[in-house]
């Protein structure tokens, strides 16, 4: 198991490279010590820079690694994508796709199909998707600051085993999005635990298919959302009531403040600002949804979803999908940016 | 005890709001737990259980009777067999090496009657006692071959006077061979015991499933042959459980004999701990290398920089997906371990966790490492590093835990290279097209929670305080 | 008019105890100011009296009413924070009529309120700016503000002034001073710095360790202080200390020092205490620096020279530390031996063990 | 040569061509390495790296032979191309990319679409399974029966998806394809197994779990709701057999000729196949190997040991020996067989339409409006103009 | 032995210049204080020696080579920050030996350059702890163990002291005083605390706003303030000044008071300047309360008692506020009316307009 281990990661060319790169960095830097040894022989090229070329480009150097891997595997794809939503055709290779200049965009909300003439579907999807979108975004994130706060509040009590109690509404986020979407599955198909309780119980008739069934998929998209995601706002949120001074309460326990006028006149205004966060956070991530729906297979389309299906990503691309996803996934990043300018913005002026 | 449990601010006993307090985090942690108990519970249920969607909390089979169903020449009997062997009942889940270590041809000599030839047929003897008759008698080649011929072949060959002359033993075991005669089956069903609801006495009954949403079930009954179907009252049935808890979940794909999947789960585990190890540290290294550079530095383009990273949250890989997957095509590292590691290595959530806490740290400690000569390089693994220690932690784990669930990036870079394989795509083996083995994938997916699990318990200390006051903001 | 009255005060967290009962009896309209080193329980103890913290075992009464149980927004007392526990995000005008609204005033009546204490306050200029764009000595208003508007039966103070530069203290030191003359409110105030009890105080408690050291008037503390902890804490720079044993002659009482120096202490202070092992203590604005023969002696080690006056520090010849005062400005020079001749009418004994003094009270 | 082969498989094909390769290795001294993946990656993955050109396997077994066929090596040169016109005539089309008509491209498999029943089911409810040729109206009445005595929640299931509705499509008298080789999608026959369709999961007779629980494009497997017995009767396709005899213990099944009605015996034919990647070093060793595989000898073999239907025509009609395999499963082989052969000659089209490179456009666009349908968001009429308007659009593209 | 020359010194940060062209020449083996308010630009210019802040303008010469692109590492000298910044995470040990591990100093070298530098400070009991495990007088005295183990040329204190009480701040005071003579290097020490100042440099440089307003011996400071600044910034009480006309006469130049009365000028101290209007200068000790009629009157509106001396706040009668300190415990109750008689050695005149001091230097 070591043996396969090592040998997994020790392709050549990487070892030998490595090996070089610390031979001469032990060489250059005479570098001291046991446990740290390693990461005094690491940074040997910036110890050189800095030798030759005094402090101004070190922080270049100490942030190349981190913006090489970005460049390389964020901007590069969405650059890509903008190439993609540039061109039309079925490969993924620029050489192989014709400029198709907006005709994607056209192809992704126009009302008639820039090739043929005829009707389109596809903004009819897009749109679909949208609103789906919107409207579990619209519960999902109220909900789940309402909730989030609730807990925090009740977590920010004292409370017997706090640290406790704190770590299992953390554990949710743990997991991941594909197990969170397997778990509630197994709770909640039409022949899961949850019908046939409720159906011993008495209280319905027949199964329900609670994530298919239009009625109730959005209901569980937005509660297991919640579930998995709560436990991190909630965190912050804590962490947002506990900067908040103890006598300032003092102060308003002197000033004879009721516990319900403390929490709507002290708390929550000073605790606007972590709310504020917490709710442009949620707003992105509920925006970007995808991995718990889709290991649930819940019935409804998510935009994230629609742009991983039409990409062709899953199943066999249809000729323009590719196009058209990256079209569609511009306007959500651009959507999602305008989102966070508004937060910066707005945390600015909470900060004041 | 009491006096911990209702210990308040020091002022007063336990108010209505304590009280509430408490039942909202009973009901928080048991709506928490329960999804994860129930897949517990599920993973230890055999795979029949799992494919009958059967909720019970036991895992364990019901007691099972065979029902057999026996056509020829005078129509359709169909009967149960009580008192079968274990192995007999459940001959089909037996492995071949099982299978062959039992002594099949002594125990079809001791049955007679319909219920020899249903067993025949179920432990798999026709076709070697028919291509034995053949053999022996000198029967034309293309009978083993009759089944499947074309129906024009068929019409080019004359069966019946192949057959004819055979001894009716012979006759009858060609003719199911051939399949002139619809082969004798045999099928486990649920023995329950329940009133009869004509007369009222108690009989035995075998039954197809309990499905306990369903007011009625049909069901046989065991001591009559070709009796009609009655239908049970659900809630009068009467079942017992053999309280049976599968292992082998576990055990076979972990030791790589599990059937019908060709994944080999402890070298996807082996990916998964090599990548959530060496991922962490490069993910750490330079992270903090970054957030070092963008908290404790003046330099033009700062600004950009943040904002560029920040820019990354915005966008979900998963819609830029054919980015990635050509971005790590081009650099070569995809179909290998590295293919995983690297594109998750920069994380913008961990870069800016870590400047937010580097931001705190006094800048004049870098002041005085720099009047104490020391470099820039030194300045970060001496002075800044180890004092950002909480937030790294705190990254550390969270990166620990990303890089164990992530399931988009190694889809990308290893997807046609199983031996490059993580425990995420995995998991996904266990959900073929076609077949599905669902009771792997619980076990599995409940091994797979095994290390963030850990991670939780021991380091939760870490992760709530240090994640809350990394200022993930 | 409100006077307050502790009687056998403990206070446990826990199984530590850490104020060890302490009986006080503030009369109404006295500002009384609690002092000692830090972590001897002032903030604790004025906690308590403001109902913030619950009294572990004796009684705690205002105007006569125990009020042990009584949760603190119904004792009727102020309070004024170390932090000032303003309302961030309240403004000034908020801030104070805050407590106001919760016990619904009317109106007009916390209108009145608030522009009166503003006025009185001068900070009617910025009623309605955040506290964060005040300056420090503006939010030290602000908090007096929002205590004198609830006209409370006492005013506490929890170290009002710690936050505040050397000069803004002592301006504002004065300000507290003033609204003590105008209101006349029983106030209470805890400090661990010496030079504002003094200056503020009609009569200081010392604290330490949980126990009352000494009650009184402030020039009753610096004149005639019960014992070497609160010679030592009152006073600045410190008192000397030296040790000495005290003999009681036959006509009169003597304190030899270590080196063979006699000093003759007067029975009109002193009595006739028996002999014993004692401590003499002589402050340092008490020794004249004489060059006629003198009973001290100090080798000169550094010198600071303030302009108006010299602090002179240096060693007895048996290794005490001395400093004394010099009016103006000095030339004695590190390495000087002076001879000091002490006041003796300022003279203090404590007994070498018990380290109380042997003054007559 | 070394060469790379990448493998998905429902049973043990896989495992079959390793077996049979090493006496491949034996015969030509050519190495395969068998690469086993799921069949997620076959169908998500190889394309992606066949157009970026890079770690791109020797051969794959491969089900979208339209998309890939731009990729495929030609064998012609390498082999007897007179053989495999002989034995692979009706499936080599499929592979070939549009306009050659002479090129090899690889090692057709065949597979079929069709039902199997629950005889269990059957027998307890007293209703006799139909004959062969029974129509669906017979199949309607007698499932229906059966669902209605047993107190089933659902009769009939079918997999999400248009390549199995075609087969009943077509016989309800879809054409999918005019002679010209364009589809026609929405006719009369189509209307009609729609409007059906929609009945049959108001009235129950389908599951909810089915179709009405998949959203847009996506295949929603139906054969969990036949193995666990909530359905009497599951149109799947040969490839279940195998995990069918394996998985089913409780009740005994069988696989049924298809229900016919007036277009025909309709069941939709396809399958995976072997092929070479132009982007190979060892096209020699590749062709080779895939001319080994196609041998009557070693077919004969190979679906023996798979238990699976020979897309060689002489295999089709002698027949194969299958070792082992339980009556059943060489019956409803059987069964499967007829099924294509009847669709041969009942149902052209299913040929014509498999044969259709962008077929996968129409298997997606289908289920995602007859679901608005069934579940009521859309009027069939709208649904069926949709389908016809996006297929039109997207195959214009 | 270390000399640090300043020549028309400038810095901006962005567009706004902070130091406004400073000159300074510190001798070598100089104890040389910054005084001035908050923000006035001490710890930037104490920066820019350092090495730790480009300098924008000027030359900064150390041995009288200009070190201005010199980095800090390379200056060879040593800094104590307002924070200590000591690394928390090292032992004090290594704390102390970091900086020379970084120039590769043989290791055993630097053990004993440590083990020296320990004793001498005190330290050697707790090499081994961290610093959070330290007091902050101790702290302090690792940061200053710190710089002394590098033998720098120079010592660079930033308000060392302002995180410390006031007991501990004034022992500390005289710590730093010993080493300075003890070692005899160069130091330059940043505070706004002009009794830290007076009490331990030998020279001190006030600076306001960015520009050097006066740089010289502490007492010269005190006694001949160049301006209005300098003299109401040393010298504690402040200085009182009253609005005054400086009217030249025939033989003598006579200061005239707002409330008509004449205070006459020596011409040593003045010569005779021309008239104009000015301000007049007295420090609270030199004010002589007397019964006897006298120039200046006070009514008294606070009495601070501080048991050796008494502070009386009051204001004259053209409502000018006047301090005035007297030794001792006083009478004086608030309300009563005093006659002043300044000490006429001791009166500071400035101009009105230009606040420069007219007294002849
Ligand atoms: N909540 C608490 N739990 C346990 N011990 C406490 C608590 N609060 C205070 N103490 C202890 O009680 C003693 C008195 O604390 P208190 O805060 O009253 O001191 P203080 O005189 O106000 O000091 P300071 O001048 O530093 O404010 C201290 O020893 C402190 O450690
Ligand atoms: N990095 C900076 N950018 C812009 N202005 C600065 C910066 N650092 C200091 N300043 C300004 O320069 C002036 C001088 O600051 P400096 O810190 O030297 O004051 P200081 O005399 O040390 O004050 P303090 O006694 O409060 O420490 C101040 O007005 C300050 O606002
Ligand atoms: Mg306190
Ligand atoms: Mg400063």
């Amino acid at each position: 198991m070591i043996a396969e281990m090592a040998a997994a990661l020790l392709q050549a060319q990487w070892l030998y490279l490595a090996i070089g790169y610390i031979a001469i960095g032990a060489a250059l830097t005479r570098a001291q010590g046991t446990g740290a040894w390693l990461m005094g022989v690491l940074g040997w090229p910036m110890e050189l820079a800095q030798r030759f070329a005094g402090q101004g480009p070190q922080p270049y150097l100490f942030l190349l690694p981190n913006v090489l891997v970005f460049g390389l595997f964020t901007f590069a794809p969405l650059f890509m994508n903008m190439g993609f939503s540039a061109t039309e055709g079925s490969s993924i290779l620029f050489q192989d796709r014709d400029w198709a200049g907006t005709d994607n965009l056209v192809r992704l909300l126009g009302e008639t199909q820039p090739d043929t003439g005829a009707e389109n579907r596809e903004d009819d999807k897009f749109l679909r998707a949208v609103t789906d979108t919107a409207v579990f975004v619209v519960f999902q994130v109220p909900i789940m600051v309402l909730f989030a706060l609730i807990t925090a509040l009740v977590l920010n009590r004292d409370i017997a085993g706090r640290g406790f109690w704190r770590s299992i509404f953390f554990y949710p986020v743990m997991l991941s999005p594909v197990v969170v979407g397997f778990l509630w599955t197994l709770i909640l198909k039409r022949q899961g635990v949850l019908s046939v309780t409720l159906m011993q119980w008495g209280w319905i008739d027949a199964p329900i298919q609670w994530l298919t069934d239009p009625g109730w998929t959005m209901f569980w998209s937005v509660f297991v959302y919640t579930w998995a995601h709560l436990g991190f706002y909630m965190l912050i949120l804590l962490a947002g009531l506990q900067a908040i001074p103890a006598d300032l309460y003092e102060a308003a326990e002197m000033d004879g403040t009721s516990p319900w006028r403390a929490l709507t006149h002290i708390t929550i205004p000073l605790l606007m600002p972590t709310l504020l966060v917490v709710f442009v956070l949620s707003l992105i991530k509920a925006f970007q949804a995808f991995e718990e729906l889709f290991a649930m297979q819940v019935s409804w389309i998510s935009v994230v979803a629609y742009i991983f299906e039409t990409s062709g990503l899953r199943g066999t691309p249809t000729t323009h999908g590719l196009g058209i996803a990256a079209t569609a996934s511009l306007l959500i990043a651009a959507f999602l940016g305008l989102l966070s300018v508004l937060q910066i913005a707005l945390s600015g002026k909470g900060a004041r | 005890m009491w006096a911990f449990l209702t210990r308040t601010q020091g002022r007063g006993r336990l108010t209505l709001v304590d009280w509430l307090s408490y039942g909202y985090l009973a009901f928080g942690f048991l709506l928490i737990f329960i999804p994860v108990v129930w897949l517990g519970l599920n993973s230890v249920k055999t795979a029949f259980q799992i494919e009958r969607q059967d909720i019970s909390l036991i895992p364990g089979d019901y007691t099972r009777v065979a029902r057999a169903t026996v056509q020829g020449p005078d129509g359709k009997r169909i009967f149960f067999i009580t008192d079968l062997p274990d192995w007999v009942l459940n001959w089909r889940d037996l492995s071949a090496a099982d299978q062959a270590a039992q002594d099949v041809a002594g125990f079809l000599s001791a049955q007679t009657g319909d219920a020899a030839l249903a067993l025949r047929s179920h432990l798999g003897q026709t076709e070697p006692q028919a291509l034995a008759v053949i053999a022996a008698q000198g029967l034309p080649d293309w009978l083993p071959r009759y089944r499947t011929m074309s129906a024009s072949a068929k019409a080019e060959v004359n069966i019946e006077a192949a057959l004819a002359g055979l001894s009716p033993a012979n006759d009858r075991l060609l003719r199911e061979f051939t399949g002139l005669y619809p082969g004798a089956r045999l099928t486990s069903q649920i023995l329950v015991s329940a009133p009869d609801p004509q007369t009222g006495e108690i009989r035995q009954w075998g039954v197809s499933n309990i499905d306990i949403k369903r007011a009625f079930t049909p069901a046989r009954p065991v001591d009559a042959v070709n009796a009609k179907v009655t239908k049970l009252p659900t809630a009068s049935l009467q079942a017992d459980r053999n309280v049976q808890i599968a292992w082998e979940n576990y055990i076979d794909p972990l030791s790589g004999s599990s059937y019908g999947v060709t994944v080999d789960f402890t070298r996807c585990l082996t990916n998964s701990v090599i990548v959530t190890i060496v991922g962490t540290a490069i993910t750490l290294l330079i992270n903090s290398m970054a957030a070092f550079a963008l908290s404790k530095y003046k330099f033009r383009g700062q600004v950009m920089f943040l904002a560029l990273i920040l820019a990354t949250l915005m966008v979900p890989p998963t819609i830029t997906l054919v980015g990635v997957f050509k971005a790590i095509q081009a650099t070569g590292i995809s179909g290998s371990l590295w293919g995983i590691i690297i594109p998750g290595s920069a994380t913008p959530a961990g870069v800016f966790m870590l400047r937010q806490y580097m931001l705190t740290l006094p800048d004049e400690l870098i002041e005085a490492a720099r009047m104490d000569s020391a470099s820039e390089w030194k300045i970060f693994w001496k002075i800044v590093a180890p004092l950002a220690l909480p937030a790294i932690a705190a990254l550390g784990i969270l990166s620990i835990v990303w890089r164990w669930n992530d399931l988009i990036v190694p889809l990308v870079a290893v997807a046609t290279v199983k031996e490059a394989y993580t425990i995420q795509l995995c998991l996904l083996e266990f959900r073929g097209e076609h077949t599905s083995q669902e009771h792997y994938r619980l076990a599995m997916t409940m091994v797979s929670l095994i290390p963030t699990t850990l991670v939780f318990v021991f380091l939760q200390r870490y992760i709530t305080t240090g994640i809350a006051n990394s200022g993930m903001k | 008019m409100t006077s307050i009255q502790l009687k056998n005060i403990k206070k446990s967290y826990g199984k530590t105890e850490v104020i060890h009962g302490i009986d006080l009896d503030i009369p109404s309209g006295e500002f009384c100011v609690f002092v000692g080193p830090s972590g001897c329980g002032k903030s604790t103890l004025l906690r308590m009296i403001a109902g913030l913290e619950d009294v572990t075992a004796g009684d705690l009464l205002i105007d006569g009413a125990r009020v042990n149980g009584i949760s603190a927004a119904k004792r009727g007392l102020a309070m004024v924070f170390q932090s000032y526990a303003l309302y961030p995000h309240m403004s000034v005008r908020k801030n104070l009529s805050f407590g106001l609204e919760n016990i619904n005033l009317p109106k007009a009546e916390i209108k009145s309120r608030v522009e009166d204490a503003a006025r009185m306050l001068q900070i009617d200029g910025y009623l309605d700016r955040k506290p964060g764009q005040l300056s420090g000595g503006q939010r030290q208003r602000v908090a007096i503000g929002r205590a004198v508007v609830r006209e409370p039966r006492a005013f506490l103070f929890d170290e009002p002034l710690s936050n505040l530069d050397a000069e803004l203290r002592v301006a504002t030191r004065g300000e507290i001073s003033a609204l003590h003359q105008r209101l006349g409110n029983t106030m209470i105030y805890v400090t661990h710095d010496q030079v504002e009890a003094m200056t503020m105080a009609d009569k200081i408690a010392v604290l330490r360790a949980g126990r009352l050291e000494q009650f009184g008037a402030p020039l009753e503390l610096y004149n005639a202080p019960a014992n070497m902890f609160v010679a030592g804490f009152i006073g600045s720079p410190r008192m000397n200390f030296l040790k000495a044993g005290l003999i009681a002659g036959a006509g009169q009482t003597i304190l030899r020092l270590q080196d063979g120096q006699d000093i003759a202490l007067s029975t009109d202070r002193f009595g006739r205490p028996a002999s014993r092992p004692a401590v003499m203590g002589i402050r340092p604005g008490d020794l004249e620096i004489t060059d006629s023969d003198a009973p001290l002696h100090m080798q000169v080690t550094a010198v600071e020279q303030l302009g108006s006056e010299s602090i002179l520090f240096g060693t007895s010849p048996c290794d005490e530390e001395l400093v004394v005062t010099a009016r103006g400005q000095t030339a004695v020079r590190v390495g000087d031996r002076l001879n000091l001749r002490p006041n003796p009418d300022a003279i203090h004994v404590f007994d070498a063990q018990s380290e109380e003094s042997l003054a007559l009270q | 040569d070394e060469i790379d082969f990448l493998c998905y498989q429902d049973g043990t094909e896989c495992d079959v061509i390793a077996e049979l390769s090493a006496r491949f290795t034996e015969e030509t001294g050519h190495v395969v390495n068998t690469n086993i993946v799921s069949y997620e990656v076959i169908r998500d993955q190889l394309l992606k790296q066949l157009q970026a050109g890079d770690t791109v396997p020797d051969l794959a077994r491969v089900t979208d032979l339209g998309g890939m066929a731009p990729y495929f090596l030609d064998i012609a040169p390498y082999v007897d191309s007179a053989y495999y016109e002989a034995n692979f005539a009706a499936t080599l089309p499929w592979m070939r990319p549009a306009g050659d008509t002479a090129g090899i491209y690889g090692w057709p498999g065949m597979g079929a679409t069709g039902p199997f029943v629950n005889l269990t089911m059957f027998e307890d409810a007293g209703v006799d399974v139909p004959e062969a040729g029974a129509t669906w109206d017979d199949w309607v009445t007698a499932l229906t029966e059966v669902k209605d005595t047993l107190g089933l929640d659902a009769a009939f299931a079918l997999d999400r998806t248009a390549h199995r509705w075609a087969g009943p499509a077509f016989s309800f008298g879809a054409k999918f394809m005019d002679d010209t080789g364009e589809p026609i999608l929405v006719d009369d026959g189509f209307r009609t197994i729609a409007e059906l369709f929609i009945d049959w999961h108001k009235s129950g007779f389908m599951p909810v779990e089915g179709w009405p629980a998949g959203a847009g494009t996506s295949f929603r497997n139906a054969a969990p709701l036949f193995l666990n017995g909530q359905v009497a009767m599951h149109f799947g396709g040969s490839w279940l057999i195998n995990s069918y005899d394996s998985n089913i213990t409780d009740f005994d099944w069988k696989a049924v000729p298809v229900p016919c009605g007036e277009g025909g015996c309709g069941a939709m034919v396809g399958g995976p196949a072997v092929a070479g990647f132009k982007s190979t070093d060892h096209p020699e060793a590749v062709a080779k190997f895939i001319d080994f595989m196609a041998r009557e000898d070693i077919g004969a073999e190979y679906h023996a040991k798979t238990q699976s239907i020979p897309a060689h025509a002489g295999l089709q009609q002698t027949g194969i020996e299958y070792q082992g395999a339980s009556a059943r499963v060489a019956d409803a082989l059987n069964v499967f067989a007829d099924n294509a052969l009847k669709a041969a000659t009942t149902t052209p089209q299913a040929f014509a339409f498999q044969g259709y490179p962008k077929n996968f456009v129409i298997y997606g666009v289908v289920p995602d409006y007859l679901t608005k349908a069934i579940n009521g968001e859309v009027s069939l009429d709208e649904a069926l103009a949709a389908i016809d308007a996006d297929v039109k659009a997207k195959i214009a593209e």
